[in-house]
Formats: C-alpha cells, sequence, structure tokens
C-alpha cells in the first residue's frame, strides 16, 4: 500500500519537475540560468549513475572520465559521420558505455573492489590515448562542432540541452529508485555486504553486478553525450577530465549511497557549491574544498548527508546500537 | 529436466574429490553419500579439512578432482548461488550477517533470489521462519545489535529462507554457553524432523552425538572413520587424532 | 560635425571640471572574461591578468574610458573547456559586461567561438591558436602575433635551409597546441620538398626522453623540430644533453612551449644554450615601443606580489596590449558599440607596447611578429640573466632581428 | 629505422627504467600486496617526497639523495599515522571498508595534489646534483648517469627490502600478518602494531624513491596519475606481496615501455602499463610469482 502511495507520489513529482523546466525554458530569457543549470543537472546524473555501482554494490568505479569521455566521443563521432541528432547520440552513447561497462565488468568483478576500481582508472588511461589518435574526432586537437538548428518549442539549443538533460536525470533517478527497490537492489546490497554470504543466500552476484556495471555505464556515458554539442567543442584532456571521476564519486559518498536522493542531494550541494566557489574564489583552495569534504564524509559519515539526516538510515548501518 | 532420481537414491553424493592449496592438499579423494533426511555429523581436528569439505559441496571453493552430485545432478561446476537455488544452503563458522540490513531483510534477500513460489506474502514467510528460530522480536533489529546466539540463529534462520533440502551447519554452537547451545541443538533437530537433511560441523562431543545419526570424522584431508556416533566415538584413530591435537 | 566636436570638447570639459566625482557616479565599464587561474594553464593565466590588470589602472589613473572606471569582471575556468560557456553566459546575461576578452589558451576559447558568434559579441582573442579559422567569426581579434598558420613553420624552416638544413625530424607532443604546429610543419616541409626523416608524437607526461631522443639521433636529421610542452620540454633537452644528438644537426627548437617561462629557464639554465625557438617578447633593443619599459617596471613589482612569472615576457604584456587596442577602439568610436569597434580593430593599425598590430580579414595578424630567438651563453640557476639583452638573439623577423644564426647546433651550445 | 644497436639499447634502457619503477614500487607491494590496504594514494605520497628532496634540495642545497634519506624517517613516521587513521576509521570497524578505504585514499592522493600546487604552484620542479646531466660514454653508446644512479640505488633499495622481509625477525613478522593474523595473535604479537610497522617501513621506502624520481626527471604535481598505473601494473604482475617478483615485473614494464618508445613510437605509451595490468588482472590475476 505505502509502496503504491510512494510510485504515486514520485512520478507526480518527476513529472512536476519536468513541467517546471519545460515551462522555464518557455518563461526565462536570460540564458545563463540554462547554462550553469546543465552543469548541475549533469552532475546529478553522474551521481545517481555512479552510485548504482558504487554506492548500491559497493564498487567503487574510478573511470567515470572513461565512461563521460565514451558518451562524448560517441556523439561526436556518430554526429561527424552522419549528422545524427541528438537523440540517436545519446541512445548510441548508453548503448557503448552499457558494452564498455560490460567488458570491464567481465574482466575484473571477479576479483575484489581494488581490482576493479585499478582497472577502471587503466580503463580511462587506455581510451583517452585511443581518442588522442584518433585523427578522425579531431585527436588531441580536439574538435570544433557547430551544432544543427535548435528543435521546436525550444528558442535556444541550450534551453533544448537544459531539458534533455533534466530527462535524464529522472530516467537516471527512476532506474536507481526501480533497482533500489526492486530484489535486484536487495542483492546488491547483499553482496556489498558480504559476498560469499549473498552467493550462498542464492544472489547471483556476478550477474547483478555485471548488470549494475552496465546500467551504470550506459547512464554515464548518456548523460555525457549531451556535452559535446553543450560545448560545441571537443578535447580529450577536458572530456576525460579526472574531475568528472572526483566529484561523481565525492557527490555520492558525501550524498549518502543507500538511498537514490543522497547523490542527488550531493550533486545538488556540492554542484552548486562549486559553481559559486568558482565565482568568488579562484585558487586551488576551491578544488582542496571538495577533496577535504570527501575525506571528511568518508571517515566521519560513512552513510552521507541522508544518514544524518534520517537515523533509520545510522541505524541501518551501525555496527552498535 | 533433470532425470528424477531414483526414489532411495542418496541426496547428496561426493565423489572421490581432491583439492589442493599450493603443495598443500586439503581433503584427499574423498567420497560420501549422504541419504534424504539423514542427520550427519562431521567431526575432526582443526585443519582437517571440514570447512573446505562443505565449501566445496556449498560452491565456495571447486574440487580439482571428483564431483558432487545432488538430487541426482552434477553441480560440480555450479556456482554457489545455483546450489542455493537448488536447495542446499549453509551458515558459516564465523557469522556473516548482511551488515547493513535488518534481521528481517537478511532473511529477505534468501526468499528474494531462491524463486520458491508461494502464495503468502514474502514477510509474512520471513516472519514465520523468525518465529519457529525465537527471533520474531528482532525482526527489525540491526544486525549488530543481536548477541552471539542470536547471530548464530538468524544465520540458520537465513539459510532457511532459501527452503532448503540440505542445511549445512558450520559450527553454529562455537562460544555459545551450554543452554544456548541446547537451544541452537534443538532447533537443529526439530528442523530435521522437516524432511531437512542436515550436515553438522561441530566440536561439541555431546552435541554431535545427541544430535547425528551417523558421523564422519575427518583428519588431515581423508576420512579416517565414519558409522554410527558411538562407533566412530570408540574408532582408535579418531581419539588419536582428538587427542594428537 | 563642427557642432558635434564643439559638444563633444564641451563635454570633455565638463568631464574634467567634474574629475573625479564624475567617475564614481557613472556606472563602470566592465569587461568580463575567464581566466585559468587553477590547473595546467594557470601559470600563463595569472601572467596574463596581471598584464590587464596593470592596463587598467593605467587606464582608470588617466580618467577611464568614455569618462567611466574600468572594472575586470574575472572567473576561474580551471584551464578546462567545460567551464567557459556557462562563464560566459554568465558574463554576457547575468553581469551584463559592455566588452569580452577570451581567456589564455586555445582549449578554454574554442566552446565560446560559436557563442559569440551567434550573439554577434566582440572577443578579444588571448593566445590562442587557430581557433577561429572553422567558425569564421568576423569580430574575433587575437593579441597574439601568430599570423597566418604556416608562418610559424615557414620561418624556422627558412632560418634551417638558410644554414644548410636539407632534412627534418619532427618531435611533436600529443596536444593541442603541439599537434596545430606539427600540422603545418609537415605541409611546409612537403611544399618545400624537404623530407621529413623522423615523425614521432609522444604523449603527454612522458617521464624518459632517452629512448625517444636515441631514436632521433639514429635518423640523422639536419633540422630537428620540436613541439612540446612544459613538463616534456625540459626533459628533452636534457636527454638531448645526456644521449646527444649528432654533429649534423644545424637547428634544434622551434615550437617548445614553457622555455618562455622564467621558472622553466631557470630551472634549465644551460642546457639551452643553442636552441632556436619560438617567442613572443624579448628585453632586445628591437622590442621597446611607447610605454613597453613603464609596463615592465610595473610588471616586475607587482609580479612578486601576485606570485606570478618574475619576468613576465610572454603573455603579460599582449594582455595589455588588448587592453590598448580596445582603448584606441572605444575612444576613437566615442562609444561602446561592438561593431563600430570591431570595424575600427579591423581598418586600423593600433599602437601598442608589443609594437605595431593590424589584423587580416580572420582576425589574426596581418603579418606574423612571432620571434624565433636562439639561446646563447646561458648560465645556471639565474633568473636575472634573462633580463639582460643578448641571452635569447632574434633572428626573425627581419625587422627585428638582432643578430645571426649559430650553426652547427652542437657548435652554438658551448 | 630498425637496427640491432638501437633494441640493444632499449633493452638497456628499459632495465634501468625497471629498477627504478621496482623502487617506486616496492612500498606498494608491502602495503597494498601484503597488508592489503587499497593504497591508492602511495604514487601521491610518492610525488609528495619527491617535492620535500625538492625544497631541502632547493634550500639547503643538499644532495638529493642525502635529502631523501633525511625525510625518510619523517615518511616512516607519517606511514604510521596514515595507517593508524586508516585502521581506527576503516579495518577496525569492518563494513564496507573496502568502498570507503579506496574512497578515503583517493580523497587523500587528490588533496596532496592540491597542496602541493597550492604551496610550489603547478609548473614543474627539478633538483641539481653532480651527476644530473652528464652521461656515460660508451662508444657511441651514451647512458644517462642521473639513470645509473636511480638504478644502483633502486636495486640496492629493492634487496635490502627483500632481506629485511625474509631474514628479519619482524620482517618475517610482516609476512605472517600477511598470511594468517589468526596465528600470530594466538602468538601473541599484536598483529595490528606489525601492520602498522610494516606501513610504516613502506612509507618510508618512499622516501628515496621520491629522491630517485625527481632525479630521473622533474615533478609536477599531478604526476602521480601516471603512476598509479606503473605501481600497480608492477605490483599486481609481480604476485601481491612478492618483493623479488616485484624486480621482475618492474624491469619487463620498464623494458616493454622502452622498446615501444623507441621502436613503435611513443603515442602509445601511457597505455602501455595499464593494458598490461589490464592483461595481467584478465589472465592471471595472481601474478607472476603469486601465491
Amino acid at each position: 500500500m505505502t509502496k503504491h502511495r510512494n510510485s504515486i507520489v514520485f512520478w507526480a513529482g518527476a513529472a512536476v519537475f519536468l513541467i517546471a523546466v519545460l515551462s522555464m525554458t518557455q518563461i526565462v530569457r536570460n540564458e545563463y540560468p540554462f547554462f550553469a543549470g546543465y552543469v548541475i543537472l549533469q552532475f546529478i546524473a553522474l551521481a545517481v549513475a555512479w552510485s548504482i555501482l558504487g554506492g548500491y554494490a559497493g564498487y567503487v568505479n574510478f573511470g567515470t572520465n572513461a565512461f563521460f569521455g565514451v558518451g562524448v566521443y560517441t556523439a561526436v563521432a556518430l554526429f561527424k559521420a552522419t549528422g545524427a541528432p541528438l537523440v540517436v547520440q545519446i541512445a548510441a552513447a548508453a548503448v557503448v558505455g552499457m558494452t564498455l561497462g560490460f567488458g570491464v565488468g567481465l574482466l575484473t568483478l571477479r576479483m575484489r573492489g581494488i581490482f576493479f576500481s585499478i582497472a577502471t582508472i587503466a580503463l580511462a588511461i587506455i581510451i583517452e590515448t585511443f581518442v588522442m589518435n584518433w585523427r578522425f574526432v579531431g585527436g588531441a586537437a580536439g574538435i570544433q562542432i557547430q551544432r544543427p538548428p535548435v528543435m521546436a518549442p525550444f528558442d535556444s539549443y541550450v534551453k533544448m540541452l537544459f531539458f534533455v538533460q533534466a530527462l535524464l536525470v529522472v530516467i537516471a533517478v527512476s532506474i536507481a529508485r526501480y533497482i533500489q527497490n526492486s530484489r535486484i537492489g536487495r542483492g546488491l546490497q547483499a553482496l556489498r555486504d558480504d559476498e560469499l554470504a549473498a552467493e550462498c543466500t542464492g544472489v547471483p552476484t556476478l550477474k547483478l553486478k555485471l548488470v549494475a556495471c552496465m546500467i551504470s555505464g550506459a547512464l554515464i556515458s548518456a548523460a555525457g553525450a549531451p556535452a559535446a554539442m553543450y560545448l560545441q567543442y571537443a578535447d580529450p584532456s577536458s572530456a576525460f577530465n579526472l574531475s568528472y571521476s572526483v566529484s561523481a564519486l565525492a557527490m555520492a559518498l558525501i550524498g549518502g549511497t543507500a538511498h537514490w536522493i543522497g547523490p542527488v542531494l550531493g550533486a545538488i550541494l556540492l554542484g552548486s557549491t562549486q559553481q559559486l566557489l568558482a565565482v568568488t574564489i579562484s585558487s586551488e583552495v576551491n578544488v582542496l574544498v571538495l577533496g577535504i569534504m570527501l575525506v571528511l564524509f568518508v571517515v566521519g559519515a560513512p552513510k552521507g548527508i541522508i544518514g544524518l539526516l534520517r537515523p533509520r538510515y545510522r541505524l541501518r548501518a551501525g555496527g552498535k546500537p | 529436466m533433470t532425470p528424477a532420481a531414483a526414489p532411495d537414491a542418496p541426496l547428496l553424493q561426493v565423489g572421490a574429490i581432491t583439492k589442493t592449496f599450493g603443495g598443500f592438499t586439503a581433503l584427499d579423494n574423498i567420497s560420501v553419500d549422504i541419504r534424504k533426511g539423514e542427520r550427519f555429523g562431521l567431526i575432526g581436528p582443526n585443519g582437517s579439512g571440514k570447512t573446505t569439505l562443505i565449501n566445496c559441496i556449498s560452491g565456495a571453493l571447486r574440487p580439482q578432482t571428483g564431483n558432487v552430485i545432488f538430487c541426482g545432478e552434477d553441480i560440480t561446476q555450479l556456482p554457489p548461488h545455483l546450489r542455493a537455488r537448488r536447495g542446499i544452503a549453509r551458515s558459516f563458522q564465523i557469522p556473516r550477517p548482511f551488515k547493513s540490513m535488518t534481521v528481517l531483510e537478511n532473511l529477505m534477500v534468501g526468499l528474494d533470489f531462491a524463486k520458491v513460489d508461494s502464495s503468502l506474502p514474502e514477510e509474512d514467510v520471513a516472519m514465520s521462519i523468525l518465529t519457529r528460530m525465537g527471533l520474531a522480536s528482532k525482526a527489525s533489529a540491526p544486525t549488530g545489535t543481536l548477541s552471539q546466539v542470536e547471530l548464530r540463529k538468524m544465520e540458520l534462520a537465513r539459510a532457511m529462507a532459501v527452503r532448503p533440502k540440505l542445511l549445512i551447519s558450520d559450527e553454529a554452537m562455537a562460544g555459545l554457553s551450554s543452554s544456548e547451545v541446547d537451544e541452537v541443538l534443538d532447533l537443529l533437530i526439530s528442523l530435521g524432523e522437516e524432511d531437512i537433511t542436515i550436515i553438522m560441523i561441530e566440536h561439541i562431543m555431546q552435541a554431535v552425538m545427541r544430535f547425528s545419526e551417523r558421523v564422519m570424522c575427518l583428519d588431515a584431508g581423508k576420512i579416517i572413520a565414519i558409522g554410527a556416533p558411538a562407533e566412530v566415538m570408540g574408532n582408535k584413530r579418531v581419539q588419536e587424532a582428538y587427542l594428537g591435537t | 560635425m563642427k557642432r558635434r566636436t564643439f559638444l563633444g570638447g564641451a563635454m570633455a570639459v565638463a568631464v574634467l571640471g567634474q574629475g573625479s566625482s564624475a567617475l564614481a557616479q557613472q556606472p563602470p565599464i566592465k569587461i568580463g572574461m575567464s581566466m585559468p587561474q587553477t590547473g595546467g594553464l594557470a601559470g600563463g593565466g595569472k601572467a596574463s591578468l596581471l598584464g590587464i590588470e596593470i592596463w587598467r589602472d593605467d587606464i582608470n589613473a588617466k580618467g577611464g574610458l568614455l569618462g567611466r572606471k574600468v572594472e575586470l569582471v574575472v572567473y576561474d575556468d580551471k584551464s578546462s573547456a567545460s567551464e567557459t560557456p556557462a562563464i560566459y553566459a554568465k558574463l554576457v546575461d547575468v553581469d551584463k559586461v559592455d566588452l569580452l576578452f577570451a581567456p589564455y589558451a586555445t582549449v578554454p576559447t574554442a566552446p565560446i567561438m560559436p557563442f559569440v558568434k551567434q550573439r554577434g559579441l566582440l572577443l578579444m582573442g588571448n593566445f590562442s591558436f587557430q581557433v577561429n579559422s572553422k567558425v569564421g567569426h568576423d569580430m574575433w581579434f587575437n593579441n597574439a602575433p601568430w599570423g597566418p598558420a604556416d608562418s610559424w613553420a615557414a620561418s624556422f624552416l627558412d632560418l634551417a635551409q638558410k644554414a644548410g638544413g636539407k632534412n627534418m625530424a619532427l618531435l611533436t607532443a600529443d596536444q593541442e597546441f603541439a599537434q596545430n604546429l606539427a600540422l603545418t610543419a609537415r605541409d611546409v616541409a612537403k611544399k618545400r620538398n624537404l623530407p621529413v626523416v623522423f615523425d614521432q608524437v609522444y604523449p603527454p607526461n612522458t617521464v624518459e626522453f632517452s629512448s625517444i631522443i636515441r631514436a632521433l639521433k639514429a635518423a640523422k636529421p639536419d633540422i630537428v623540430y620540436v613541439a612540446s610542452y612544459p613538463p616534456d620540454s625540459a626533459g628533452i633537452l636534457r636527454a638531448v644533453n645526456e644521449i646527444g644528438i649528432g654533429d649534423d644537426v644545424k637547428i634544434f627548437g622551434g615550437g617548445m612551449v614553457g622555455l618562455q617561462f622564467a621558472a622553466v629557464m631557470s630551472n634549465l639554465g644551460s642546457l639551452l644554450n643553442g636552441v632556436v625557438n619560438y617567442n613572443t617578447w624579448l628585453p632586445e633593443k628591437s622590442m621597446y615601443f611607447d610605454g613597453t619599459k613603464e609596463f615592465f617596471d610595473k610588471y616586475t613589482k607587482r609580479a612578486v606580489e601576485a606570485k606570478v612569472d618574475p619576468l613576465g615576457y610572454y603573455l603579460a604584456p599582449f594582455g595589455y596590449a588588448m587592453g590598448q587596442m580596445i582603448e584606441a577602439a572605444v575612444n576613437s568610436t566615442k562609444s561602446l558599440d561592438q561593431k563600430g569597434i570591431a570595424k575600427y580593430l579591423r581598418e586600423n593599425e593600433h599602437k601598442t607596447i608589443v609594437g605595431p598590430i593590424a589584423f587580416s580579414a580572420d582576425g589574426e595578424r596581418k603579418e606574423t611578429a612571432t620571434l624565433q630567438a636562439q639561446f646563447r651563453g646561458v648560465k645556471d640557476k639565474d633568473i636575472e640573466q634573462f633580463r639582460s639583452p643578448g641571452k635569447q638573439v632574434i633572428l626573425f623577423p627581419e625587422k627585428l632581428k638582432t643578430g645571426d644564426l649559430i650553426s652547427p647546433f652542437e657548435a652554438a651550445r658551448k | 629505422m630498425f637496427s640491432m644497436d638501437l633494441l640493444l639499447g632499449a633493452v638497456v634502457l628499459g632495465v634501468l627504467l625497471g629498477c627504478f619503477y621496482a623502487a617506486v614500487s616496492v612500498g606498494l607491494s608491502v602495503s597494498f600486496g601484503l597488508l592489503d590496504v587499497p593504497h591508492v594514494a602511495h604514487p601521491a605520497f610518492l610525488v609528495l617526497a619527491s617535492y620535500g628532496v625538492y625544497q631541502l634540495n632547493e634550500s639547503y642545497d643538499i644532495d638529493p639523495l642525502l635529502a631523501g634519506l633525511a625525510i625518510t624517517p619523517l615518511f616512516f613516521l607519517f606511514g604510521l599515522l596514515a595507517y593508524r587513521v586508516y585502521y581506527e576509521t576503516f579495518e577496525r570497524r569492518g563494513s564496507d571498508a573496502g568502498v570507503r578505504g579506496i574512497a578515503f585514499f583517493f580523497g587523500i592522493a587528490f588533496i596532496i595534489e592540491v597542496l602541493i600546487i597550492l604551496q610550489f604552484g603547478v609548473d614543474q620542479r627539478s633538483v641539481s646534483a653532480t651527476y644530473i646531466g652528464k652521461s656515460w660514454r660508451f662508444g657511441e653508446f651514451r647512458i644517462p648517469i642521473r639513470q645509473l644512479v636511480a638504478f644502483a640505488v633502486a636495486l640496492a633499495l629493492t634487496v635490502l627490502l627483500a632481506v629485511y622481509l625474509s631474514k628479519t625477525f619482524m620482517g618475517r613478522a610482516i609476512r605472517a600478518v600477511a598470511q594468517d593474523e589468526e596465528a600470530l595473535r594466538l602468538m601473541g604479537a599484536n598483529p595490528v602494531r606489525i601492520k602498522q610497522f610494516a606501513f610504516g617501513i613502506a612509507t618510508a621506502v618512499l622516501g628515496i624513491a621520491g629522491a630517485l624520481l625527481i632525479i630521473v626527471a622533474p615533478v609536477e604535481p599531478t604526476l602521480d596519475r601516471a603512476y598509479i598505473g606503473r605501481t600497480f601494473c608492477v605490483v599486481v604482475m609481480a604476485g601481491l606481496g612478492s618483493i623479488s617478483g616485484t624486480l621482475i615485473a618492474a624491469i619487463i614494464l620498464g623494458v616493454a615501455e622502452s622498446i615501444v618508445l623507441t621502436l613503435f613510437g611513443a603515442s602509445w605509451a601511457p597505455a602501455i602499463s595499464f593494458a598490461m595490468l589490464l592483461g595481467v588482472l584478465a589472465v592471471r590475476p595472481q601474478g607472476l610469482l603469486g601465491r
């Protein structure tokens, strides 16, 4: 009963959010909110997608930038070769990201988490090297992209991208929420706590990890795909920037990974703090804040913001009463 | 799909399995059949290969040679979760609860993935198992708050949630007081009365004697005695093996 | 016409009469930009910004632009392309700045080119390379002395061929700027039938160049054209010093980024000798124009406090020059109308502290003023030595030349 | 392009480079290989040590190797502290130590990077010493002396650590704690103290390794990222915790990098160590000499 009511509330909320976003694109004329909002929405999508594997299953992916970059360059390559529309670019990026997730997962998810983590760092560098040597998409020099004309009902491309990214956020959150409430979520939580015990209780751990890795990879790549059109430019060092990995990880862990709302809160908080800090402090102190917050939360508030807000999660997490 | 096992065929057949780690042979050509509904005791000194054997049965390890046949099906190469779905469940020597979950949720994992059809809602099934185990009052407690005996019971309850044909209990009484030992033992015996085959690894001899219909003793990866409890306890090599350590 | 002049004069008198109070009352003219202040480009970005700030202070001391104070609105883009679109949208839509300057370097600039083109905004470029060639924005003006795309490689190869070079080796970093240079170098070599005997691209973060230099040496080239980044430039020169490069080499260098920065130069010291490399400004006597000396006096003082490059030759004076061009254009057109300013900038030659600047249609310099200079007599661990002339002798362009190439490379190293 | 001389040169340089890689990886072989700490901040500690060496060399003109030796005790203490924090916050509490432990060290690495930038800026730094910038000639063949120095010191360091771990009482206790913590506890030793000490040693070694790093080439604050691949590749390929394996694996990596750089071009070089790492993980995760 309550589950059912929760669902209604959730979908109503999602609809209200999308309608609000859509009407904002129609009413607000100043373009800056869309530029800045796009970045924050992108971080929400990344953090939520990251936490499907990193939070629910406890496998730390340092390669968010690899999947992100793959999304960007899938879009670039496809657009340059065929002029495919944005929707197709995003779908293709999701497919490629999913395939990549499957490959890495198959290779390393049998082993302990640390091997997976290191393999994802390796992945980012190998793919970046590959893209740097790929002249068709501009190689190391990067590539400038001309946007196609904007589609109705939008009057500017950035507004459209803002809406598209909002849609991706809704998709990512609904998938995360579905997983969390389904037996997949319970299985992931079990294997995160104890892999052998989970196996012996009937949980197909490898399969679930692979599924999580594929979904997470697909969503990260999909969230990265519109970046090519947003920047109208792509270069390997920006597309594969390590800061995507640090941010996604920090936002998810700071927000808390036991519930899908955690990464959303973390991304909104850190994303807007970063936008604010970028305007006020222009030194490395800005980045330092992110690192210190990450370490403080990891050490002091293992369940993140939602753990602090909702004692239930603290209770669930706690070793001692 | 699987060929129907003959009515009197053993539930579990361990066929000549050998398991080595590097140069160390943990199990040396072990064969044993376990009947349906049997209460089977497994004893032996530390490092004799008891846990390795049940790891090979439950799927945590795979033997180098030999096979494991369950209900007439060769499961030697199957991963643990598929064995669990076929009806093999276990508890662990050192309890391994899902720490971020409540007791009830721990059971729900097994119910979720064992794929047994039931007309009752899963939560009700879980509650009935907990009631059976005397843990009903702890259903919504986090596992971190449980006492040692409650943890042991929770592990057995979680194993029961898979609705096993074969339950393997790995030293479920270690570190418990004698009244608690009796409590857990009674539980196991009552489970055995419900047509569940049980393999019990135990160091506490009275418990083994009271529980088992048949006992097997391992030493250095070999079977040194198998038979009725009193018979095995009277065996010279068994006594030596125990005194020797 | 006369009437307007009269009115203008009257207004000017009025403004002068009100003095500083008028300066305070009128809203300031805001110039917006992002600048890399953290990340890999931060060193250059901060020096460039200091140059611009010195211009702002000078102009405000003179009474501002059109009688209004000049104010800079600067955000950090973290050396990344992904930050700049939001920053420039904020500058234009929220801060409502009057004029835009581009951030230092190509990568952060590239994403804002389509934006300014679409909005029809003037953008003063800041040392980016070939960023407008595909966009074709007619209100873009780059302060860098690069000039036509191929002039860079051409000037180096001119010097090389004059010294008897017959074939070329290319060693380039796998990053955008170096790859752009490599591309033109290959083109120019092809046009001149200069065989390329060695062509290698190495990745960023390469630690050990001994292997690469050994392979390069084995190819026995006459001309070695290197396009590298600061961390690698040092590694390459070290390896060359240790492994040797052969007596055939007539000329070495060309496009090594980093050898313009004080920290790198003092670090490398005598290893620099003989290298012919590009530069933008040097303390040679041909390089002093109206205001140049005063600028560097101010810069040297403020650099210490701002913790930026103590010499500041490479970027800072061009930041100042960017301001000077805007100053001239706004004062002549007497408005902030961006189309008018662009028209003025395109049609006139501008006097700046880095010499006269004239633009061609694509917003780059009409003629290249990129220097090729040879390091000579450099000692170890001494920053101050680079302030005196003769340490980097200008070989190109002809107008600014202060010496001739010493060749072969090994001879020049002594 | 191909010639025997060039190949020979590549192999010789590769061996030198490989020994240097062994020196920078050997600490990780202890901390990750033996102690099972997911120490992704190891390369960041390494770069931090290099900056320490740089500071001493710059301000007091101390030879970089001596400077490395001088900061070794400091790094030992630093290691003790780091392990204590890690143990108290993660290992002792047990639950999901993996995830948070990795994130913790990742965060630490990130903080170290930023602090170095705040203190020293993004420019690269290098040290001066009499043996830097000269080379040893052998006919046409020249080997940079800095590489010979790095080679000799690295080899000595690795061998010394291997001997320490196999011959001394403490060394053997460290190996034992890696294999069976319970047994050690029964013997009356405190495994946590032994692990802490071992982590201290693993970090102390970085003092010298950091000196070698800045002797071989200039350092910059984000250099640690390149070394995550190299060090973990070496340690995993070696078989976790095997010191002799570390040396062999590092030489294989060094030679592979050097040959690819010399004969096939450098554009694929950064992927070498990572590709080898992925390959090892996929094919033989227990490493060359794995247990």
